[in-house]
Order: C-alpha cells, then structure tokens, then sequence
C-alpha cells in the first residue's frame, strides 16, 4: 500500500469528508420541507386532479352533450352518464352523471375523450373523505368543481 | 441560613461532606435535569438531524417542535402495554427498569464541579466504567424475555459488541489514568481527582504525550459509540436488518424507557470521556489565560451563551410569519427566549456565575459530544456484524494497548 | 362488457390459417404462412417489409397488415434436417422470429439451442390458454443469444391436463417462471424443483389466467377461511 | 454451469462444534428493508444464513387478468402501477410493444420525448434505489438528498403530462402531450444541477470506509450465472457483461445518442452501485443529446381511434432501469389483447438473491435486496 492511502485511512479522510457534506446542510437556507397546509405545492397546469364537468360561464349550462365518450374511455368503468332525448330539440340532454372518485386512477384518458372540454381534472388534489359515501361524485358535486380546503384552528 | 451557607461556602461534594440533605438534594436535582437534558436531546436529535437531512423536524408542537418530548411521552405514557403473549414476564418487565437505572447509576459521582458531584468517589472510573457497561444486562433480558427473533438477535449482537468494546475502552482509560500518577507519583481513580489531575499539569490529558492522549481519547471515543449502541455501531437496534432490535417487543412507556436509558447512557459515557481527556469542568486555557480578568470573561460565557439564545429565539419568534395558526406559537418562542435571556441574565449576577461556570463548562463539552453522535447517525452508514467485531478487536485492542504501553514509555521517560 | 373474448373466431375464418401464428394442428410440418394472406380489415397484401433483423426498419407511415414470413436461415435448415416434422414452424413476424416444436422435442430442442446456437439467456417462459383448441395451452419459451444479439421464441401446444419437462436444468432462471404458469395455468412441469403457486397463496383453487377463470372470480372459499371476511369485493 | 444450483444446495455447510440448530428468521412482509411486501424466510445458522426463501403475491393483482379485460388503450395506465418507481419506462416498453403489434412507430419528436423522459425516469428510478439502499446499510441521509433531487425530475413530470408517480405519460402511436414551455430549459437545468448533487452522494458514501466494507464483496455475482439466471440491468453490467437493450437493440432512437454502457469488474454490491452512480451521469448525457436534438414535427402517428392490431404476437422488450422489461402481447384482432405477459426485471433478478446470500449474515441479505433494486408491485403484478 502505499503511503497517501494509509494516511488517509489513518487518518480517517474518507469519513470527514462525509461529515462535511452534512455539515454544510445544516444551513437553513437548504431546508426544502413544505409545512403543508401552510405552504401550498405549486401544482402544475396540467395537473389531474378532481374532476370537473365545466359549465358555460355565460350561460350556465352544462358543456356536457352527453355522448357517453368519456364513460367508454374509462378504463375503470366508473363514469356513468344517462342522457334523455328532448323532444323539442332533438338532442340528447344529460340527466345524470356520476363519478366515482375512489377508483379513479387519474389517468386523464376520460379528459381525452371528452369532445367539448367538458370534462376536466382540475389541480385541486385535496378531496381526501372520512368515509367512502361522498366518493362517488354526482352531476351537482361535479359541477360545482374543486372546493378548497381551508384549514383554521 | 447555614444550610444554604455550605453550599455556598464549601469547595466540596455533599458527599464528602457527609451532608446528607444536600447529597438528597443533589440527587434529585441531578436527576431531574439529567432528565430534562434527556429530553432535549430527543428534541436536539431529531432536529438537528433534520437539518442534517434538509428538513424541519418536528414544527408543530409547540415553536419550533419545542414541546414535542412532552408530547411524545405522553403519547408513550398513553399507549397501550403490550405484552408478547408467550414473553417471560417478569423478565420483560424487569428489562426496561434495569437498562433505566443502570443508566442513571452513574450519574451521582459525575463530577459537573468541583463541588458539584453528588460524592466523590475514589474508584469513580471504575465505577463508571462497571456500572455503565452493566446496561447489556438489560438488553439481554429483553431481548430474552420477548420470546421473539428479532430482539434474541438484537441482544446477542449487543452483548458481543458491549463485551469486546468494553476492552478497548477500559485500555484507553488506564491510559489516562497512567497520565494522573506523573505529577505526584500515585494516580488516582477518583474522577474529581483526575480533573484536579489535569488543573495540576496545565493540560488536558487529549493534548498530553505527544499526541498518546489524543489517540486514546480517539480510541474511547469510538469505543464509547459502539457501548452506547448508536450509530454507526448501532447494530443490536439495526432497523434496517432487525426491525428495533431488541426492543421490538416493546411498545408504549416501556419502550420509552429504553429510549431515555440510551440517551442517559450517551450522556454518562460522554461524562467519563469529558472528565478523563477534556478537563472536566475546568474552562479552556485555566492556566495560561490566568487572572482575574479571564476569569471574568470565562466565567461571563453562560450568561452570554443564554443571552444569545434567547436573543436568537426572539429573533425567530419575530420572524415568523404572523398568521393565525401560528399566533401561539409565536407568543410561546416569545416567553422561551425571554426566559432564556432572564436566565443568561441571572447567570451574569457575580455569586451565581462563579457556581455556574463549573456547571457550564462540563455541559457544554458534553453537548459537543452528543452533537457528535448526532452527527455520526447522520452520516455513516452501519457496520456489519463481523466488522464490528474487527474493528473493535484488530484495530481498537491493539491500539489501545499500544497506547497504554506507549503513555507508561512516555511517563517514564518524561 | 365483454369478458370474455373470443380468441379462436377471428372476423373472418379464412384469414386465420395463415395470419395465426399458431398453428398446431396443421399436418404438414414445414408449412410456412406463404398463401393468401387476405386480412380481414385492410384489402392490401402484406408487403415483405417485415421480414427484417430485430431493429426492424418497418414502414411507419402506412401500416400495412403484416402476415408471418417463413424464417430461413441456416439455424432452422439445421433444426429441420435433425428433428424434420418435430419443427412444425418456422416463421418470423414483424421481425421476430419463432419456432412452433413439437412438444416431446422441446425440451431436447431448447437444450440443443442453448448449446450449440448460443442461446444462453432465456428471457420469458409463459403461456397462452386457447380454450378452443385441441390443445389449448401453449408455452413459449423466449430466448436470446448474448453473441448473436437475437431473439427466438419457441412454442409448443399442450393438451390439458399434460405435463411438459422443465428446463430448470438448462436455464435456472426458469425456476419463479415456470412456477408462475403454473400458478396461472394450472401447467405442470416436471423435472421442476419446487413446483407450487408462487403469487397466489398455495391454497388456492383455480389457475386464474385461463380463458374460463372469469376477472371476477375468486376462491371465494380461501378469501372467507384466511381473511374473514364474505367476499374481497 | 447449469448445475451450480445444485453446488450450493449439496455442498455441505462445514461443521464444527459450536454449530447449533437452525433458527427460520421471518423477514417480511412487514419488514423495513424488504421494500414493500416481500417476505423472506430466512434459514439462518446464528448470523449466517444457509438459505432463503421468497413469499411474494402480497401485491397481486393480477395486471395480466386486467390486460385481457381492457382494450389497449384502457390498459396502458395500468403498467404504470407494476414499476411504479419507473413507470414511464414502464409506458414506454407497452406503447413500444403494441406499436410494434400496429406494425407503426411513433414520429420522431414523439421518440425523443419519450427518451428524455424515459431517461428522467431512470435517474429517479436509480435515485429511491440509492436513497433506500443506503438507508439499508444504515446511511439515513442520502435518501433524503436524493428525494430532493427526484423531486426536481418529478416536477418536470408533473409540468409535463400532469401526474408525478404514475405518470401515463405515453400514449399508443406516440404521446399525448406536447412540451410544455420551458421543458428544455428545465431539462437542461436539471442536468446542471445533478451532477455536482451526484458528486455529493459519491463524497458522502463511495469512499466512505463503512460503506465500502459493507458493499465490497457482497452478493457477489459472476456474468455467467447472471446470464444463467436471467439477470439483466445493472446487476449484471456490473458483473461485467456490456449488455444494455439500449445498444444491443435500439428502440425509440436510442441510436441516435451517444452514450457509454459503464460496466463494473467483480459483480458485487459496491460494483452495482458505481454502476449506477455511472448510468444517473450517461442519462443526464443523454437527456442532454435529446433536448438539444429535440426534432419538430407531429407526436403522434396516424393511428386508427379504435385499436385492433392485427392477429399476431410479438415481444417487446427495453431497458428498464431494474433490466430487461418486455411485454408479449398476443393479439387476436379485437380491440383487447388476448393475451398480455409481462416480463418483469425485478422478479426475474430477484431469484439471484439466493446465490447471492447464502452463506453470508442478515445484514448482507438486506444490502442485497437493497442492490437487487425491486420493486413489489412489479413482482406480484
């Protein structure tokens, strides 16, 4: 073995220098952890998230024509969409539409298939439940989208 | 009034006093900052491990987690008792209460002052070194007792680890205690002895015989970690290989028990390693930096080192953004940095500095120990069973005796 | 929702001789897929693109439908020559090539591929369930050469109920594979170390990737004696 | 050489007097280092162990069953949950088998895309692996140093097709989603900030005595019973095979990029660590070649809306970053696969464990299972 080696092992080098690196991350300045409900995640555009089924803004009607593309994408077969024709119009309308968020996997291939942008996962993430009752979304609880949580003592 | 007036008055222990209420007294003081400072260091540990670690730590019980050792024991406290079923109980029972008073056995002879030990003891080293390497006891009637794999393993790595370390450490420590007999020709066991040792050569035992004290410190030091179980020889709880080791079984305050026995025990080895090679309670430089104004200086660093602290907590507390959720604990960093800075003040006040400073020292080079343990458990990795076993016998023994021989050598020599 | 397809009805009967690449039950045994090949949906004949090296440089702007090509090399004269109607097939599609055996050779068949054609490294042992089919289980046997940089499969048909020999003695790799289509087929191979279920619990009834094993199906007798509870639905 | 299981198995244990009798250590399937539900029974003799057994199936759930059940598109955000660690390469090894089945490819844009994430995938993928392996042998810190760094990668994910952990990322034809703006720059900027974060694990561990002692000839594994056992990635580069599908067979334009395929000498756990310390650096290399490269053009190739390849199978195989990952996918020319085989790298690797163990102490069973790289929902399925 020759000299530098052993010194080195002597004298523990390999060991300080591990030490060093922790060392310097005690500085605040490294600290990355989020105090969540405090600090909020940016989350990005296109984020999936909870579902949505958008509305007109203007008008306030449903975008949703009811053409069942969404239900028929779904790999979980957990949207169900019924639709009765109007007979003035001739157009199929959207009776009811149900969503069951505790099997969705969020895979956005519903969100694909929706023709009228409909559909959508928004960016909100935070709709964890107690119990299993509400995770089957109706039209209503869609419609009205995300809720955000405010967390208060 | 003559109550107070001895300890006031007396450069002596209680002990050799032979004042009894205040040897009672000392005891329960010193246990109950003992588990305080136990306490603070689960707080110290996860946080500054933490930092280590680019998180936080615990944040939010309390400013800061300040109050989260009080919460976990009384989450602990609160748990349910589980038993094994097919566990020897009064073993299992037994365990947690030996490994908890064989921690704290050795707290009465460490020496935080001059006049600060509960008694002064004139084999304390051997003591020390008896009672505290009796903690694998324990641990072996846990990992017994719980009738269950993974501890059984966990103990059986401990009691070889604990049994050859032990060797290394007892060599390393004959060493300085070989250093003690120079000045006046008989050594001495007694740790205030080996303090006073240090005062009467004008230097630490680490700085002695050309660098033979330092390498023996080096030596306990590392045999040290490997007695209290921490990382990297933290096999006998290697969470990674045997769950908790040999407190798997255990669960609520029992566990907790093991939990304060361990940091009890890092406290105490830190003690013996502080007493025999860091001058004890003595502060840095006693005899060079001589005179009435260093001793002024000196003896002003507790007070500023709560000064500061406090400052730096108010600061924090001012920081600290003003929303709702954090209102109280804004106002709870407020009062702890005051209270920080009133005691920093009172440490200022000329009667009580003088009592305080011994104190001071001695804590302060523990806490640079315990700062070291944290900071090893957060680098290294954990060494294998059969390498523990080589470093401790192939590297630690031979070094030790070499060190014993070589400090008998210089003795004569000098 | 259909569960349950149907593997052995393509859309169009006469397009499934040659466009299946598994074809036991023909007589012949160098029958290469070379006649007609009219595929169903698309009128346009197979284009010979297919034909390549495993990095196959395949047409990507109009899929035409591709048929299997029969696969000629000196490897297969030299199977065929040895072991003559034992090799039921020899054919390659889209690139990869693969060889139907008769299943009493196929364990001499891999260990002679393995020895001296270099096929060191068996990838995949699996198998299909065709309930239709005389047969219906095949095996296939993946396999790649390390010196040559190439892939074959290997396939033979098994009737129910029959036994294959193990290459665990070839490949020691097969040992968890074998295990698993034998947790999932119900296929025994013998000569295996230790054959029992590997994924599913050893109490189990039922091989769960047969073709009759419906996606809800459960032993539902296992799920109420181990964990209490009526049904894991 | 085929029969050096059976070496093992006969080769008596030498006895001597202190030898005692055998103790069965359960470990797992809840266990800390087991990485999820596996369990290992553990024959041990005190700390040496003289066989094991794996129990796996906690995790079934029975993904080949589903494929039958869904149609090929439906299918494709289930791979993502086998790999979960690496589930775009896991995306990409479906997208790429059943684009072969098409008998199509994906455009050019489209393939350069899926490498720079594919690549991003194995840098984090090789991350939880050195993060959880270190925090095996005992290191808590690096785990937290590389979740840092993964967190950057799973940013660029979640910018990228919304998701972070399953990110269903590709799509049959191509990909569904088109860059972002500022995928490049982040691209490259995490390139720049990895590598000095790189160098950091290394100064933390790679010379680190502890953590030398503990990997430096343990589990150690030659290229021939690699190559008999069917173990591929990393593992058996560092027994010192140069065999990477990246190279050997090219798919998604691999061999548009220059890369080097770093190979380690003595097979054993430290090896298979600077074997992946080495292909984090070749990936960043290759993310970089790809972003600058990055061509115009469609992502997604004509592809009809409802997909029934042709009668036929094929196998598709990539590098995953735990080894060779294929899929065999048996067409029957319905819009579901008749029949979809997953060959999954950590299952077949960690049938090595055995080999690699036996003999050796607990404490080497784990840094093993740590080296193997496994993942449970890629096991069980």
């Amino acid at each position: 073995m020759s000299i530098a080696p052993l010194l080195r092992k002597i004298f523990l080098v390999d060991l300080l220098k591990g030490l060093s690196v922790t060392f310097r991350y005690q500085k605040p300045g490294e600290i990355i952890t989020e105090q969540y409900p405090m600090e909020r995640p940016a989350i990005a555009e296109r984020y999936r998230g909870q579902p949505r089924l958008n509305v007109n803004p203007d008008t306030g009607e449903t975008l949703c024509i009811a053409c069942g593309l969404c239900a028929l994408a779904c790999p979980e077969k957990l949207i169900t969409v019924q639709s009765e024709r109007n007979p003035e119009t001739k157009r199929k309308e959207l009776t009811s539409f149900s969503y069951d968020t505790s099997r969705c996997m969020f895979c956005g291939l519903c969100e694909e298939a929706c023709s009228t942008d409909a559909l959508e996962l928004t960016q909100d993430y935070e709709f964890a439940l107690y119990e299993r009752d509400g995770m089957v979304f109706n039209r209503q609880r869609l419609e009205k989208g995300p809720e955000p949580t405010v967390y208060a003592r | 009034m003559g109550f107070l007036e001895f300890f006031y008055a007396k450069n002596i222990t209680p002990g050799e006093a032979g004042n009894y209420t205040w040897a009672t007294i000392y005891i329960l003081v010193m246990f109950a900052l003992a588990s305080i400072a136990v306490m603070l260091m689960t707080w110290l540990e996860r946080k500054i491990m933490a930092h280590m670690q680019i998180r936080l730590g615990p944040m939010r019980v309390g400013p800061h987690g300040l109050l989260q050792p009080i919460a976990d024991a009384v989450k602990l406290l609160l748990k349910e008792d589980i038993v094994p079923t097919k566990a020897d109980r009064i073993v299992y029972w037994l365990a947690p209460c030996a490994v908890m008073v064989i921690a704290f056995a050795t707290y009465p002879i460490i020496p935080w002052g001059r006049a600060h030990a509960v008694t002064d003891v004139n084999i304390g080293v051997l003591f020390m070194l008896g009672v505290s390497s009796l903690g694998v006891l324990g641990i072996i009637m846990a990992g017994w007792a719980s009738n269950s794999h993974y501890p059984l393993m966990g103990s059986l790595r401990s009691s070889a680890q604990m049994v050859s370390y032990e060797i290394a450490m007892g060599l390393a420590v004959v060493s300085a205690i070989l250093m003690t007999s120079l000045q006046t020709g008989t050594g001495t066991l007694s740790m205030i002895g080996i303090v006073e040792s240090q005062m009467a050569q004008k230097t630490w035992f680490v700085f002695n015989g050309w660098g033979l004290g330092f390498i023996a410190f080096v030596v306990f030091a590392i045999a040290m970690i490997a007695e209290t179980n921490r990382a990297p020889f933290d096999l006998p709880e290697a969470e990674s290989e045997l769950v908790a080791g040999f407190h798997t079984e255990y669960s609520g305050f029992r566990w907790s028990l093991f939990f304060l026995a361990e940091y009890a025990a890092m406290i105490g080895v830190s003690a013996i390693a502080v007493t025999l090679w860091l001058g004890g309670w003595l502060r840095p430089f006693p005899n060079l930096l001589s005179g009435n104004t260093w001793d002024i200086a000196f003896g002003l660093f507790p007070a500023l080192t709560f000064v500061v602290l406090g400052g730096v907590c108010i600061a924090l507390a001012i920081k600290m953004p003003g929303i709702v959720q954090l209102r109280i604990q804004k106002f709870g960093m407020l009062a702890f940095g005051l209270l920080l800075f009133f005691i920093g003040v009172l440490f200022a006040v000329p009667g009580v500095r003088e009592r305080v400073q011994d104190i001071y020292w001695f804590s302060l080079k523990i806490a640079i120990f315990m700062y070291l343990y944290i900071w090893y458990r957060a680098t290294f990795p954990r060494y294998r069973f059969d390498q523990l076993m080589k470093v401790g016998w192939k590297v630690l023994l031979p070094t030790a005796l070499g060190v014993l021989m070589g400090t008998a050598l210089w003795g004569v020599l000098r | 929702m259909p569960d349950e397809t149907k593997p052995n009805d393509p859309t169009s009967p006469e397009a499934a001789k040659p466009a299946e690449p598994k074809a036991e039950e023909k007589p012949a045994p160098p029958a290469p897929a070379e006649a007609k090949p009219a595929a169903p949906a698309t009128p346009k004949p197979a284009a010979p693109a297919a034909a390549a090296k495993p990095p196959a440089p395949t047409a990507p702007a109009k899929p035409a439908v591709p048929t299997p090509q029969p696969w000629e090399t000196e490897l297969t004269a030299r199977l065929k020559k040895k072991y003559g109607s034992g090799i039921r097939e020899t054919s390659t599609y889209l690139g990869q090539n693969y060889l139907v055996v008769d299943r009493s050779l196929a364990h001499e068949i891999l260990e002679i591929l393995r020895d001296d054609e270099d096929f060191d490294y068996c990838v995949d042992v699996t198998a299909v369930h065709y309930p239709k089919k005389e047969e219906p289980f095949e095996i296939v046997w993946i396999l790649y050469s390390f010196p040559n940089n190439m892939r074959v499969r290997v396939k033979t048909a098994l009737p129910e109920g029959a036994e294959i020999p193990s290459v665990f003695d070839l490949w020691p790799t097969v040992d968890w594979l074998e295990r698993e289509v034998f947790d999932m087929f119900g296929i025994k191979f013998t000569g295996h170390p230790g054959l029992k279920r590997i994924l599913l619990p050893d109490e189990w009834k039922g091989h769960p990737l047969r073709k009759d094993y419906s996606i809800l199906q459960q032993d539902k007798e296992w799920v109420q004696i181990n964990l209490g509870i009526e049904s894991g639905q | 050489m085929s029969n050096f299981y059976e070496d093992i198995e006969t080769k008596p244990a030498e006895k001597t007097f202190l030898d005692s009798s055998e103790l069965i250590l359960n470990m797992g399937p809840q266990h800390p280092s087991t990485h999820g539900v596996l369990r290992v029974i553990l024959k041990l003799d005190g700390e040496k162990v003289l066989g094991t057994e794996c129990v796996m199936g906690y995790l079934h759930r029975g993904v080949e069953k589903i494929a039958e059940n869904r149609t090929y598109v439906q299918f494709n955000p289930y791979v993502d949950r086998m790999d979960y660690v690496a589930a775009v390469s896991n995306g990409l090894g479906y997208c790429l088998a059943v684009e072969k089945l098409l008998n199509t490819e994906a455009p050019p844009r489209a393939q350069y895309i899926r490498v720079i994430m594919t690549e991003l995938n194995r840098i984090a993928s090789h991350q939880v692996w050195l993060g959880t392996h270190a925090l095996d042998i005992g290191a808590l810190t690096p785990l937290f140093y590389t979740f840092r760094d993964r967190e950057e990668i799973l940013k660029i994910f979640e910018k990228y097709c919304g998701a972070r952990l399953t990110t269903h990322a590709f799509r049959i034809g191509g990909t569904q989603y088109e860059t972002y703006e500022g995928f490049e720059k982040d691209c490259l900027e995490f390139c720049d900030f990895f590598l000095p974060k790189c160098d950091e694990y290394e100064e933390l561990l790679t010379t680190n005595r502890i953590w030398v002692e503990r990997t430096k000839g343990v589990g150690v594994i030659t290229g021939e019973e690699c190559k008999a056992l069917g173990v591929t990635g990393p593992v058996l580069r560092a027994s010192g095979v140069r065999w990477d599908l990246r190279k050997a067979q090219p798919y998604s334009s691999y061999q548009d990029f220059d890369f080097e395929v770093p190979i380690g000498l003595n097979g054993d756990t430290f090896d298979r660590y600077i074997v992946r310390m080495q292909e984090m650096r070749q990936s960043v290399r290759i993310i970089r070649q790809a972003v600058e490269g990055l061509p115009e053009g469609p992502i997604m190739a004509k592809i009809p809306k409802v997909l029934k390849p042709p009668v036929g199978e094929v196998y598709v195989s990539i590098e995953a970053p735990k080894g060779e990952l294929g899929y065999f996918i048996v067409s029957d020319g319905s819009t579901q696969p008749y029949r979809v085989r997953v060959r999954p790298p950590s299952f077949v690797n960690l049938q090595a464990l055995d080999l690699m163990v036996r003999g050796r102490l607990v404490a080497d069973v784990v840094a093993v299972i740590g080296t193997l790289d496994i993942v449970l929902g890629e096991i069980d399925r």
